[in-house]
């Protein structure tokens, strides 16, 4: 079929980019779009929005495991058909948005997603989908998988997202490298390495470019070099910080690595303006074993983190917010997590983490 | 091509629990679609070893250069013959959702079809840039699945060194802090450098997010180069009598616990009669108390947005939030949506003459200067896109009195346009 | 006499270093050391302190000109004789404080102080001394005077160095050269040259040590060169951005100008921890003329923010506190001063500066 | 030797106004001393010229190699003759004080007899690093007048690259907010440096300064090498009845809004019965709330200091405040006093072996990283020393589970010594 394509002049694409959603919105979305005027949550899942024209409507909040087979995607449809007059959306988390604009459809329509085993939840103070990435599913350069990791914790966290019990929402990432496409979180789990790449010094030469590897290296540990009569790569192994970056342009900078490969929780990462300034996050803890297939340590440490921040923070607090009033060392002290010298940035322009005060804590 | 399953103990862990199981829908996938069966091979084989299989590739449509992202199995045995015959292939295909992700069952039912027809079935809603995920063709399938979906309406996305899909919150369309018409700011941008998006040739990535209050649900300020945020510069919309009821109800020590303290700017104070009076030349337009007290407070009348150059992840000098580079863009009329576009392509042109190969555009504005990147851009330095002012001596003010007249004429010029 | 000593053997110094204060303490100080218990400022300039003894002292805070002949430090030596028992001690700011431990001895202490020209003040919320330096009357890289700077602002300044009429403390500090020996203040006041060094080349061999010179500039842009047949030194201009930091290990650097030498201020540097941690100052106003005897320009401008402020801040707000509650924004427009480029910071590590938020003040 | 006085029209300018004038003084002494009438003239000369006309040089006393700051003019003719012959000469002698700067009239006196006998008379009381400076005198004169002084009991004062002169706050001699023997670590200090000081011959220069509180009236985060603040580590002492005093002398709003707002942990709350309930585990020992209500709040009974290094200004890399490395150093005993010692002795040492020419410690501290210091000089790594942990991940943390280790070893020890 390839063949027979590549004889007859192929079509040249209609570049039409980003369709138009109007006419996918839900017909009371559409003619009261930009005239909202406030929401509540009636419970847990659900959100109530009003509009200046008196109309309203009901949006359910509906758990998915983003990686969805065709089966699950029809139901969604099914349901959305059958309840909801034909619509629905997805958040930048993944969950979906089923709206109705009758208070009557709402309850029919949460029993029909419960049946098919969808979970509700994920609004307000409550911990809501993970933002996950490709892992060994699909990405060509992770130290863990993805979607594992994501469905593990969910199962964990599963009351956490029918419910509405944190102080504030909560959302947490992860990321299957350090170049962590899953972005900042107010937890946020990302591979850590803790070795060098190990060269396979036989491919270098044929696979990459060795200008470019070279300036990929945030901290210039990377110099070309001819090993065993080919030209290819060396690291200085006292500068590397084995951050991964040398790995995407050139494979042969094998980074990845079964046992030394770990995992590193971090926390604070919070983007929207609310009361403070967006802040990125700040390292918990890290060495964690990346155990397949539910990486139970992981996990132990992210409810750790969690439960120790809805016990202790006040309402409205972010996990980052928490921390700032209670002070890093109480952190440490009430999760039990160990403090280290690594806690400590030594990166350029880092001066502005040191505490040049006599603000202090005890 | 072989059709059978393989064992995958350490996957099936993953089919108990609450929540939804991808292994459990590839598994059901697999049925239909023998590339899946091989594709969780190939996983249980990552499981068992913590080692990724897949390696990249170069695999296109006629008449762009990006949008696929190519995935061949690494797992083969000496002879070259892979272990997961049905996993050789497993391509993803970067499709572009409506603006806001909002789907009619329609629209989203034809994708399943379409895919069904072409590709192993498996379907992520959405990536983390926002694109539909089609996930699992080969290389054969590319250009006729791709041609079906342009046909219907809907086109690929970006990879490689391009703009990218964009995203917007849901904003307008049911949500009551909405500043801005997020869908069209949206659409508007990424639609115009559509060229840039499919025939990759910028020094790296470039994205657009647009949120339409500072709540910020689309994490513009951290992972977009543009970021579009709606905002305000009149008076927060105060209905005092809606303020004394959540008083009445919430209580005054919550209300003073919860709004008036944690305002960041000191602008809040509680009035004795339990009115709100509100400070609005400090007040920073975070948001917090029109999130908290939503039915008696709302953003005020004169809308507009602010922009946010630089945001991105790690890679090689650590994570950069976007930097403020408009203040405040009204927006009243359609030239002054067409204003947003004009900044992009000037930012997007200069990063383009100017970054470095691999370099972003926060990148380039911390290696060359804020200063610089505005002057070459055509926009005036503003206190707002500072913290502070300078701490550090070493700077030569040469041209201080031109650069002071500079500031006094914009000054006049906007108290003449303000009267 | 300098050879008669030559000749016979010299003294071995005693190396006493710092001597005990105990003795030259006021007697009700010393009894009452670490007993203190409050203090109240009766009226401006007077300090009123009770120790948990029930003793008490009233302290009076004596304006100086610093740099004192021998004439004023006995008149006050006179002073403190006859009204308050031989004791007196000097602040970090060159005020004298002169102690007395009975409220009938105040008045007479006051008026004799007044009687011999001393302003009574610098306490609570007023403006005290300003901290300076040394400047033409001593230094050997001055690009402008200091005691004449500080005389001629505090003439302008004196009724809010006798009054407590700011929101709170103002601590203004001067320096002669862009090193900065004053320090920080709410209000500095700073040499800012604009041009590179001249270099006298025909000197350099015979004075500098170029490789240390080379070593000074913070951007690198100093290189050892050739000039008409002699060792020497070249800047590269583009680079330079005018510190004066290799004047001092190289004189024949020309930094000072009489035209192009010019004075900044800067406000918000603050170093008590009382509510927020200290900060830096910032820049406010560059390119004011360097304008002896009285320097008008900068006067004028230091009294513009001052009074700004004055009128603007809430009680306990230091100048930084009260800027950074209104924003920037509004600072250049309450006190007219012009924002520019040159504002924004672009040192090393200055992302920290920028506003990656979407919190803006209009 | 000339005994002319020269016009001065400018500097006759600063003799009107209200502030004492320091041109009146030299202008009474210069006819004593007609070393001043040459400095008058020349200084008129840099007043009309804008330029300085100093120029340094190396004069010391026998023993040392500092404390003096020589000067010669630079005002010559053709022949090498000097406009101002009276002021060839123009040095300074740098001389210890007691610490706080306390003074007898007695020794103040004495001070002065001796300086008249030798040099100028002119004394600037004191210099910003807080010594007291002798203006004016010739190389001839500086042994005799330094063995005098020496004599009497005062010692020179630091200069060039070696450990300066200190300073303290008046503290507990005068100060309800001290939580510390000021003078006694001051000079615990500075006298055991006194080689250091003396004889030049660290990488660049050394200060310490002493403030009894977090108000750090001696700026020592900003001017000191090594700042030690006094602070406690249990709870802040409150006369609740002095507190409802307070309420009801300045009124609710007044103490809401002085106090309760501007606490910067969010540590108090203003009870119903106007007493204030504070949150001492998040207290950050700032001292506002105690500043404010001095009859009714105190520092805490448990009292210490906190130690930080590398304040210094702008040369090179830009100002640095100090940082914190020992944040609670208990002092209950002599021996705890000693410890303050102790560690200046180690990072002293550590400096003169470890930093550049010309570096201060704290650039030295920015350019090895803080954790590599700490652990060169033997101090633990602590969380009050961030004031957030690292955000970037690059950083080898091969050895984790050490650290780890390290750090519940150090936590249980701690325990147990409590218990
Ligand atoms: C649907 C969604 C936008 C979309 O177009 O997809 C959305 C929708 C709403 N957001 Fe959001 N936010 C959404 C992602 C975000 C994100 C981004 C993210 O999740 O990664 C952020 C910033 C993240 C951060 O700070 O790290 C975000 C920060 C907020 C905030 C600020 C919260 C705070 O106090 O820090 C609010 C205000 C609030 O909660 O009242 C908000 C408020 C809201 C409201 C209440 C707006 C409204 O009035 O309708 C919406 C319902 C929230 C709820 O769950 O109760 N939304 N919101 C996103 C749902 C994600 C999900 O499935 O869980
Ligand atoms: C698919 C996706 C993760 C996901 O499962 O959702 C993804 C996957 C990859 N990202 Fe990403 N990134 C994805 C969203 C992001 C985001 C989030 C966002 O766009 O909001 C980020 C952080 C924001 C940013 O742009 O910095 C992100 C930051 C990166 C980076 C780091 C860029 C940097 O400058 O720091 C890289 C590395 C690179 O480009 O060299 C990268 C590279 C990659 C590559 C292409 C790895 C590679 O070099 O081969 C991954 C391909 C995986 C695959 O097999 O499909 N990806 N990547 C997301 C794109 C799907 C989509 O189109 O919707
Ligand atoms: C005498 C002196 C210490 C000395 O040993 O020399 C001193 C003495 C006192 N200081 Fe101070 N401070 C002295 C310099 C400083 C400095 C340093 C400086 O002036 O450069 C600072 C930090 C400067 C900065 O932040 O930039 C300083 C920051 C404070 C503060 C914090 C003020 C704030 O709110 O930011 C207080 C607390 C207060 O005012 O209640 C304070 C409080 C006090 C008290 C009230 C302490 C007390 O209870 O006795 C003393 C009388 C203050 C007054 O003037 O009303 N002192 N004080 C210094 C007088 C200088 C002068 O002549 O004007
Ligand atoms: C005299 C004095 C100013 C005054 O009139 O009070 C002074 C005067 C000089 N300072 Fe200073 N500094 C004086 C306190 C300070 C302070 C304040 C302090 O100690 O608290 C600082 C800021 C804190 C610090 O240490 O950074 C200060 C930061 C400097 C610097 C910048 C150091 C840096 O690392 O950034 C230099 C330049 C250098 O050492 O190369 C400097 C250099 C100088 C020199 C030696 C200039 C030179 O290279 O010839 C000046 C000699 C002037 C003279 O003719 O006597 N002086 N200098 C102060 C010392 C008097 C005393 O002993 O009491
Ligand atoms: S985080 Fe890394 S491994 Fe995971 S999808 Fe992104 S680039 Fe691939
Ligand atoms: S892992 Fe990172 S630090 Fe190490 S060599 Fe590669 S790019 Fe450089
Ligand atoms: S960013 Fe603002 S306008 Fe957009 S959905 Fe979130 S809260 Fe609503
Ligand atoms: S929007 Fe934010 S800054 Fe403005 S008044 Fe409300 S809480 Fe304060
Ligand atoms: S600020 Fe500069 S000119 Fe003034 S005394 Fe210090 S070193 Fe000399
Ligand atoms: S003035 Fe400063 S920047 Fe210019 S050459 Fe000298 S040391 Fe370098
Ligand atoms: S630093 Fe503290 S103890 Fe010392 S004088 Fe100032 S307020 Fe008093
Ligand atoms: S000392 Fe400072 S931080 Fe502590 S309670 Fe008082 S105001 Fe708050």
């Amino acid at each position: 079929m390839a063949e027979a394509q590549a004889t007859q002049k192929p079509r040249s694409p209609i570049e039409s980019g980003t369709p138009d959603p109007f006419r996918h919105l839900h017909p009371t979305l559409r003619r009261n779009f930009g005239l909202w005027r406030s929401h509540d949550r009636p419970r847990p899942g659900v959100l109530h929005h009003t509009s200046h024209t008196g109309e309203e409507v009901w949006t359910v909040r509906v758990g998915t495991q983003r990686q969805m087979d065709l089966a699950t995607v029809r139901s969604l449809c099914d349901i959305a058909d059958e309840y909801a007059d034909g619509y629905l959306r997805f958040t930048i988390r993944s969950n979906a948005e089923i709206t109705v604009d009758d208070e009557a459809k709402l309850q029919p329509l949460i029993d029909a997603l419960q049946r098919a085993g969808f979970p509700i939840g994920g609004t307000g103070p409550s911990v809501t989908m993970i933002s996950h990435t490709q892992g060994w599913l699909h990405c060509d350069i992770p130290a863990t998988d993805a979607s594992g990791v994501v469905k593990a914790l969910m199962d964990e966290l599963h009351e956490e997202f029918i419910q509405e019990r944190m102080p504030n929402r909560v959302h947490i990432t992860t990321s299957c490298c350090q170049i962590n496409c899953g972005g900042q979180g107010d937890i946020a789990i990302n591979i850590q390495h803790t070795k060098p790449p190990k060269i396979q010094h036989d491919l270098v030469a044929h696979v990459c470019e060795r200008p470019s590897v070279v300036a990929r290296c945030p901290v210039a540990a990377i110099r070309p070099a001819v090993v065993n009569g080919q030209p290819s790569l060396e690291v200085d192994e006292s500068k590397c910080v084995a951050c991964g970056a040398c790995y995407p342009p050139c494979p042969p900078m094998q980074i990845n690595d079964p046992e030394h490969s770990k995992i590193a929780i971090w926390v604070g990462g919070n983007h929207a303006n609310a009361r403070g300034v967006p802040t990125f996050h700040k390292l918990a803890v890290a060495g964690l074993p990346n155990n397949p297939p539910r990486w139970p340590e992981v996990a132990e440490h992210v409810k750790r983190i969690l439960y120790t921040y809805r016990d202790n923070a006040r309402d409205y607090e972010r996990v980052g917010e928490w921390i700032e009033r209670i002070g890093w060392k109480r952190f440490f002290e009430l999760t039990g997590l160990p403090f280290t010298k690594h806690h400590i940035e030594n990166w350029k322009g880092s001066r502005y983490k040191l505490n040049t005060s006599a603000h202090l804590r005890f | 091509m072989s059709d059978k399953t393989y064992d995958t103990p350490n996957l099936d862990e993953l089919e108990s629990g609450p929540w939804p199981s991808f292994v459990t829908g590839m598994k059901r996938q697999a049925q239909d679609k023998p590339m899946l069966a091989g594709v969780l091979g190939q996983l249980e084989q990552s499981y068992t070893d913590r080692k990724g299989y897949w390696k990249g590739g170069t695999i296109g449509v006629y008449g762009y250069g990006g949008g696929i992202i190519p995935r061949f199995t690494e797992l083969k045995d000496e002879q070259d013959n892979p272990h997961f015959p049905e996993a050789q292939e497993f391509h993803t295909m970067r499709i572009i959702p409506p603006a806001g992700m909002h789907y009619s069952t329609a629209l989203l039912r034809d994708i399943c079809d379409i895919w069904e027809r072409h590709g192993s079935g498996l379907i992520a809603l959405h990536g983390q840039t926002g694109d539909i995920m089609l996930q699992g063709i080969t290389a054969d399938s590319v250009q006729a699945c791709f041609d079906e979906l342009n046909e219907y309406g809907l086109d690929l996305g970006g990879a490689g060194p391009a703009v990218r899909t964009g995203m917007s919150c849901v904003g307008a369309a049911r949500c009551e802090h909405s500043c801005c018409n997020e869908q069209k700011i949206h659409r508007m941008l990424v639609n115009n450098f559509l060229d840039d998006m499919h025939r990759p040739s910028l020094p790296y990535k470039f994205k657009f997010k647009v949120s339409g209050c500072a709540n910020d649900c689309m994490n513009s300020i951290e992972r977009s180069d543009f970021a579009v945020i709606g905002t305000w510069r009149d008076e927060i919309q105060v209905d005092q009598a809606a303020v004394q009821d959540f008083v009445r109800r919430k209580g005054r020590k919550h209300t003073i616990d919860n709004v008036v303290t944690r305002c960041p700017s000191g602008s809040l104070s509680l009035n004795d009669d339990d009115t709100l009076e509100i400070d609005n030349r400090s007040c920073v337009r975070c948001m917090h108390c029109i999130n908290v007290m939503t039915e008696a407070l709302a953003p005020g009348e004169d809308r507009g947005v602010t922009i946010l150059v630089g945001g991105k992840r790690t890679l090689r000098i650590g994570d950069l939030f976007g930097t403020v580079v408009v203040p405040f863009l009204p927006l009243r009329s359609e030239q002054d949506y067409q204003r947003i576009l004009e900044i992009a392509q000037e930012i997007v042109e200069f990063f383009a003459e100017n970054a470095l190969e691999h370099e972003r555009v926060g990148e380039m504005i911390e290696r060359i200067g804020l200063a610089e990147f505005l002057e070459a851009i055509g926009l005036e330095a503003d206190p707002n896109m500072l913290k502070e002012p300078r701490s550090i001596s070493y700077v030569r003010t040469d041209d201080w009195d031109e650069e002071a007249e500079r500031w006094y004429r914009r000054q006049q010029m906007a108290s003449e346009q303000a009267s």
